[in-house]
């Protein structure tokens, strides 16, 4: 029987929803604790351990110095890191703030003490370090993780899927929300969450981030269509993916700040 | 009795009879344009009035997941291939489905035969129902020749009004009508009635798009370079959409996933798309079809011309759901009179 | 006996989000004593100017995953307020029934996972997994329980889907009423079995008096998800007055913007709740709370624990009641809305401010924005119950520090960590917090 | 929703045991394999079996051995994926599943007779070793037989054992080159596509067989036509995304033809006007 591997929780920048979904494996957490060895889970645990971890889960984005270091250590103890939700794979709501005067939102927010602050621009966690594997998601899909984790201890490769959330909308049968004259980010996401939202009723907010290669013009010409305001539709499409530079969309920024 | 009629008030007991024969698959409606098909126990819930549900029935012959073998990862590299079983009956299959699932009984009789298939289809029974109407602006059943029932049924109903004029297709049907007590022989004036809506039909369901079916091969081929396929590549989303609900695409990928005890799991197959990035790439990382528009040619080849090459039938069945289901607006019978007029095949 | 001590506790454990307490006594006097906040700057309030009304829950659901469901509904409460939209009368029960499993859910979560290691002398609940299997299963399964149930309703418990602007995007079915139903009704056990487990735990004793404040109103039901803010000290105000009540400001030495009302500090939270609230309970909740003397007022901030046990009882009890009801007067399906960013403008939109004011598990949770005409976000603010918790907290430490010098400085720790631990404080949502030098370091 | 077993359905897989596991590369193995309980490996050169591992999945690899070798068959592979990473990890004594073998092979009986030129690039040499090493075991009924070998880097040469032996074989001409050498590299230096004109053939006579990546198609096949190497003479094999094996799945499928059951080897002639077959 191999040693049973080590593996450690932990965040930065986030809602920890993400490791609530861990907790909320019920019972199954139990058997999965028969085949890692749990050393670090700052939200349920008060142990430390100093040894390297086998598997490291990082949840939440870098943005702060402080973060910086702190995940560089990790990554340094770490054979193999996962990036684990949204806010540590694409940035996450967290790069919303990307969109903004860093020094502005900060007096906007804390007023006089915003000097006290230091911040940097939202990043994912591997812009600043290696990341072996991603899991998508806010919050990420239990189901998913699992695999990940399965792959990441049996040392082979995760492909995250790179089709649409649509896919898994189809298989669904869900009715798509453009034929109700409503708009959904489905198209451009990477499925993987077995089109969640839209099977209860909401559109997809593209969480999990974009497919490698979105039609973003085409997409964009779609949106048009549909009567919204040309802010909140950007404003939508970089809800998640602010980290990320939006080719078609980045052109509609410039007009936009030319007027 | 090959020709019976049944009378609608007897349609509820009937589906309750149906269901010594399986579960009672029916579409129903999901909103007031959107139906699908789902198992029923109320006749009521039946919508008699629909058009083409949002994933064709092809999700019961071939599952959007289907397991091919199971395995124990403590019996080493054994696997045992499994087939996923259940009776059902299909009632008021339309005749662009019917045509959906002949097409997909081809490929799978085809050599290599799939078991999967064919084993899980033996369980089904198949009851037809004729449309009357002409469904929307998206349908091109017209075009394809697939408004009137060309067999791959148990029994087909045809709605008379008060009646339903009944067309027994295979032995199974046979069976179907003598054990429910309700049929009656079909009588001449039902065949009259029969006779009058067939000649409505052929009054409203036309070609959609002013070409000869018989010729649609030979315009894909032609049309191979044409510029359409840039267009609409370059409106695609590439969100696979059109594929999932069509009733002919039956691409898949094969995968194993773990059960949650991390020990036992199965090997199974999951609907692909060529519509799909990643479909065509290999490992190196090349792409054969990288472009949308490669993609979207490849689509529709698909439907008009290999399979004709290699199966000698259209694989559209006129059925509309992929310009339906579309963000991007790409229509199918658009496209078809746009690659007609490029490639000098649109009749004037 | 004159006594240094300095403790510092770095990452505070087992609370969620990142908090470090400071102690510096020096010669038997108190010199430093605080609770460091170095959760990193979320700017929630800041980024959701510019985008729609009708995105706002979902972006401020992000702020806590504990607390997700609160968080939407104060978020939702205060957007309707703003758009003049009035939620229908199913709507609101559905919400309340949500609100009933969110308490419900972090609750246990902060009695078994939280609470319990510390009052059974173990780090975590780890170890328990194997001196405590029972109790760490039946932890699990009342947790994932709990979960599935919002899974029904919401689509997830994790940042509801389901719960937006307007009222549900997806209503339970039938089925789906009578499977809730079932869910709860197989927790009882398990939560009868909690009590035995409370029972069994011993804690510190310690008084301290402070301001209670809570959501409070005039109709005989346990007030969660409206009210207005009322406080044992005998204040009484509108929701939308509840800057009166806050008054944030940034105290020099570190953390999160503070709050203060009558006194210097003031509580939220389960205590707050039962000690203004408790006759409104529900009988079997009382049943629970009388056994462990609760029906007085209770000043003793380490019996929080206690108290959410009662409310979990309370919420149970109260949700079992809401889904009989649905299930016997049926759900009117022509309420599912769908929604978007409203471009079928089914919901009409107008300018104005709106405040939502919720008991979150924690305490209560204050979203305030203001819209312009076209549903735009202008400004925006989040008040949460933490942020109102900890100016209490350090007071509670000043009081409980003196009267605990005799013990040795790991015991120390431990009743300061599980003191901050009572509180069960939420860092993570804190959406501004200071991240600033420490002193004496 | 009930569940049926049945033995056969094209997706069981036969039990292989690995006798032998050669590192050629940094990224490449060869594993030497033989059937459980013995049975034999029926296979022509150029076809491929799907091998699979429970719970990580499957991928088509070609046979790399010549089935003159009857108790055991080889296969060569490049670690790059699941399947392949976790192959890598395993060591003699480790048993892995076996489906197939599937496609057509190179046409054998077709270039019984004549003289050969076989080209390879990269892991393409992988299936053409299956031919040389058939050729060279029935060497008299083939005619000249040169085989040409290109590769990235010096590094990435496979087989340079067997190269070395071909090397020195007076019955065939073996050359090889790499895009990069490296100081100790003796060889030579540049695309497989520059060694052809130098070679002395006749066309007439010469059946080309080539295995690669696609890129190296489009300039050897100019090469080869240019030599005068008619196109119904020319034979290639194709790689394709593939997952069942059994034409079904739609992923390698060039218009028509389906990779996995028509091919992966094809004549040139049948696939030229195939737009995206190469
Ligand atoms: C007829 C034939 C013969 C072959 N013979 C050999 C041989 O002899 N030796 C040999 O080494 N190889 C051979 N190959 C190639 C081999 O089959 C592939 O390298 C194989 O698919 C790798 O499988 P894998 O599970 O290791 O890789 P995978 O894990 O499937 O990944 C391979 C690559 O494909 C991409 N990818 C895979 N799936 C996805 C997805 N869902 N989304 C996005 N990207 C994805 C990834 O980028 C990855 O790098 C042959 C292929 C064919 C068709
Ligand atoms: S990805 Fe979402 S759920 Fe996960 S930590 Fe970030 S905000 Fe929370
Ligand atoms: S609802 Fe959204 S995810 Fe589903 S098909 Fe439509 S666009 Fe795609
Ligand atoms: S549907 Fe979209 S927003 Fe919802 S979980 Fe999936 S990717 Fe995320």
């Amino acid at each position: 029987m191999m040693k049973a591997p080590k593996v450690a929780f932990f965040d930065f920048t986030c809602c920890e929803g993400c490791q609530l979904q861990v907790a909320n494996l019920g019972e199954l957490l139990l058997e999965l604790l028969d085949s890692i060895d749990l050393v670090e889970f700052r939200e349920t645990m008060s142990e430390r351990w100093d040894g390297v971890y086998d598997v490291a889960i990082v949840e939440g984005s870098i943005t702060t110095p402080h973060d910086v270091a702190r995940i560089r250590k990790i990554r340094e103890r770490s054979k193999t890191l996962i990036a684990y939700g949204s806010c540590a794979t694409i940035g996450g709501v967290n790069g919303m703030k990307n969109a903004f005067d860093l020094e502005e939102i900060k007096r906007y927010v804390y007023g006089e003490s915003a000097k006290f602050f230091e911040t940097l621009p939202t990043k994912p966690v591997h812009e600043v370090v290696p990341v072996e594997y991603f899991v998508h998601g806010c919050p990420v899909y239990q189901p998913e993780f699992l695999e990940v984790l399965k792959c990441a201890l049996l040392g082979i490769p995760y492909h995250v899927p790179d089709v649409a959330v649509c896919v898994e909308c189809k298989f669904n049968e869900n009715v798509c929300f453009y034929e109700r004259g409503i708009t959904c980010l489905g198209p451009i996401t990477r499925a993987g969450c077995n089109s969640w939202c839209i099977n209860n009723g909401n559109i997809c907010y593209g969480c999990r981030g974009m497919v490698s290669n979105p039609n973003e013009k085409g997409f964009l010409e779609v949106l048009r269509q549909y009567g919204i305001s040309l802010e909140f539709l950007l404003r939508r499409m970089d809800m998640y993916n602010a980290c990320r530079i939006l080719k078609g969309a980045g052109m509609v920024y410039e007009e936009k700040r030319a007027h | 009795m090959e020709y019976a009629v049944l009378p609608k008030s007897a349609l509820g007991s009937f589906v309750d009879a149906l269901r010594q024969y399986g579960k009672v698959i029916a579409p129903v409606a999901k909103s007031e344009r959107h139906f699908a098909f789902e198992e029923v126990t109320d006749a009521r819930d039946i919508a008699l009035k629909y058009i083409p549900t949002i994933l064709p029935p092809k999700k019961y012959f071939m599952p959007q997941y289907e397991t091919l073998a199971e395995y124990d990862i403590r019996e080493g590299q054994k696997l045992y291939p499994v087939v996923e079983v259940e009776h059902i009956v299909l009632f008021g299959v339309h005749t662009c489905d019917l045509a959906g699932i002949q097409c997909l009984d081809v490929v799978f009789s085809d050599r290599p035969k799939d078991l999967n298939y064919l084993v899980r289809r033996g369980y089904v029974t198949i009851i037809g129902l004729e449309c009357n109407e002409y469904c929307d602006q998206y349908a091109s059943c017209g075009l394809m020749g697939t408004f009137l029932p060309q067999g791959g049924y148990d029994l087909f109903f045809t709605d008379l009004g008060d009646y339903f004029f009944v067309h027994v297709g295979t032995q199974r049907g046979e069976d179907i009508v003598a054990n429910f007590s309700l049929f009656q022989r079909a009588e001449s004036r039902h065949f009259w009635d029969l006779q009058l809506l067939r000649a409505k039909k052929a009054e409203i369901f036309r070609p959609e798009v002013p070409v000869d079916r018989f010729l649609l091969p030979r315009m894909f081929q032609e049309g191979f370079e044409a510029k359409v396929w840039e267009d609409v590549g370059n409106r695609c989303l590439s969100c696979a959409n059109c594929t999932n609900v069509c009733p002919t695409c039956y691409c898949f990928d094969v995968k194993d996933v773990m059960n949650l005890d991390l020990r036992t799991g199965k090997r199974i197959r999951v609907w692909d798309s060529c519509q799909n990035e990643p479909f065509a790439k290999i490992a190196s990382g090349e792409s054969f079809r990288a472009e949308r528009s490669d993609r979207k040619r490849h689509r529709f080849n698909r439907k008009f011309s290999y399979p004709v090459k290699r199966y000698n039938r259209f694989f559209c069945t006129g059925c509309g759901r992929c310009s339906r289901v579309c963000m991007a607006k790409i229509d199918l019978k658009e496209t078809i009179a746009q690659l007609a007029r490029e490639t000098g095949y649109l009749k004037v | 006996m004159k006594k240094s001590v300095r403790i510092d506790v770095e990452y505070l454990t087992r609370v969620e989000g990142h908090g470090n307490i400071v102690i510096d006594v020096r010669d038997g006097v108190l010199q430093e004593c605080r609770l460091e906040i170095i959760e990193s700057p979320r700017f929630f309030e800041g980024m959701l100017r510019g985008r729609s009304i009708f995105e706002a829950q979902h972006i401020t659901s992000r702020i806590c995953g504990i607390c997700a469901c609160a968080h939407s509904l104060a978020s939702i409460q205060a957007a309707e307020d703003a758009i003049g939209f009035t939620p229908s009368e199913q709507t609101v029960k559905l919400r309340k029934l949500l609100l009933d499993l969110e308490i419900l859910d972090s609750h246990i979560l902060h009695i078994y996972f939280l609470a319990a290691p510390d009052l059974l002398g173990v780090k975590s609940f780890v170890p328990l997994v194997d001196t405590h299997n029972t109790v760490v299963r039946r932890a699990l399964r009342l947790k994932k329980t709990c979960n599935d149930i919002c899974d029904i309703l919401v689509g997830r418990h994790v940042h509801p889907i389901s719960s937006v602007v307007g009222g549900f995007t997806k209503l339970p079915r039938p089925q789906d009423l009578e499977a809730m139903q079932k869910l709860l009704e197989s927790m009882i056990p398990d939560l009868e079995a909690t009590v035995e487990l409370v029972k069994g735990l011993r804690f510190p004793e310690f008084e301290r008096d402070t301001e209670y404040v809570a959501l409070v109103s005039d109709d005989a039901e346990y007030p969660l998800l409206m009210g207005d803010i009322g406080s044992t000290d005998g204040v009484r105000l509108p929701k939308r007055e509840y800057q009166k009540i806050t008054n944030e400001f940034v105290v020099p030495h570190s953390t999160a913007k503070h709050t203060r009302l009558s006194r210097d500090s003031y509580m939220v939270g389960a205590l707050a709740r039962l000690n203004l609230n408790y006759p409104k309970l529900h009988p079997k909740a009382q049943e629970v709370g009388d056994f462990f003397g609760m029906n007085r007022k209770v000043t003793n901030p380490y019996l929080n624990t206690v108290a959410q046990l009662v409310e979990c009882f309370h919420c149970l009890y109260h949700a079992k009641d809401v889904v009989e009801e649905f299930l016997h007067s049926g759900i009117n399906y022509e309420e599912e809305i769908v929604v978007g960013l409203n471009e079928t403008k089914r919901i009409p939109v107008r300018a104005g401010s709106g405040v939502g004011a919720v008991e979150a598990p924690r305490g209560t949770l204050y979203h305030h924005y203001e819209v312009d005409d076209h549903g735009r976000i202008v400004n925006a603010n989040c008040v949460i119950p933490t942020g109102q918790n900890l100016r209490n907290i350090e007071y509670d430490m000043r009081k409980l520090v003196p009267e605990i010098l005799d013990q040795s400085d790991e015991e120390i720790q431990l009743a300061l960590e599980m003191l901050v631990r009572a509180y069960d404080p939420c860092i993570s949502c804190s959406t501004h917090f200071l991240n600033v030098s420490f002193v004496g370091r | 929703m009930e569940k049926i077993r049945i033995s056969h359905t094209g997706y069981e897989v036969r039990e292989a045991r690995i006798l032998r596991v050669t590192r050629l590369t940094e990224s490449d193995k060869l594993f030497e394999l033989a059937l459980v309980g013995g049975e034999i490996l029926d296979f022509e050169p150029g076809q491929f079996v799907e091998v699979s591992l429970v719970g990580i999945g499957e991928a088509p690899i070609s046979l790399s051995s010549s089935p003159t070798q009857r108790k055991s068959f080889e296969l060569c592979v490049r670690a790059v994926g699941r399947l392949t990473h976790a192959l890598h990890r395993l060591e003699p004594g480790d048993v892995v599943g076996i489906r197939g073998p599937f496609g057509v092979g190179f046409p054998i009986t077709k270039l019984i007779g004549h003289d050969l030129l076989l080209v390879a690039g990269g892991i393409g040499l992988a299936p053409l070793r299956s031919l040389i090493k058939y050729i060279l075991d029935n060497r008299r009924d083939f005619g000249r037989v040169h085989v040409l070998f290109g590769c990235r880097d010096p590094q990435n040469l496979l087989f340079q054992d067997e190269i070395e032996e071909w090397q020195r074989r007076m019955d065939v001409g073996f050359q090889c080159t790499v895009d990069r050498a490296d100081p100790d590299w003796k060889g030579n230096v540049g695309l497989v596509t520059s060694l052809i004109p130098g070679i002395d053939i006749n066309p007439e006579e010469t059946f080309a067989v080539m295995v690669g990546p696609p890129v190296m198609y489009r300039f050897v096949i100019a090469e080869l036509l240019k030599k005068g190497i008619p196109e119904s003479q020319i034979v290639l094999s194709l790689e394709r995304h593939m997952k069942c094996g059994l034409g079904k799945c739609g992923h390698c499928q060039i218009h028509d033809i389906y990779c996995c059951q028509d091919g992966p080897v094809f004549f040139y002639e049948r696939i030229k006007n195939l737009k995206g077959a190469i």
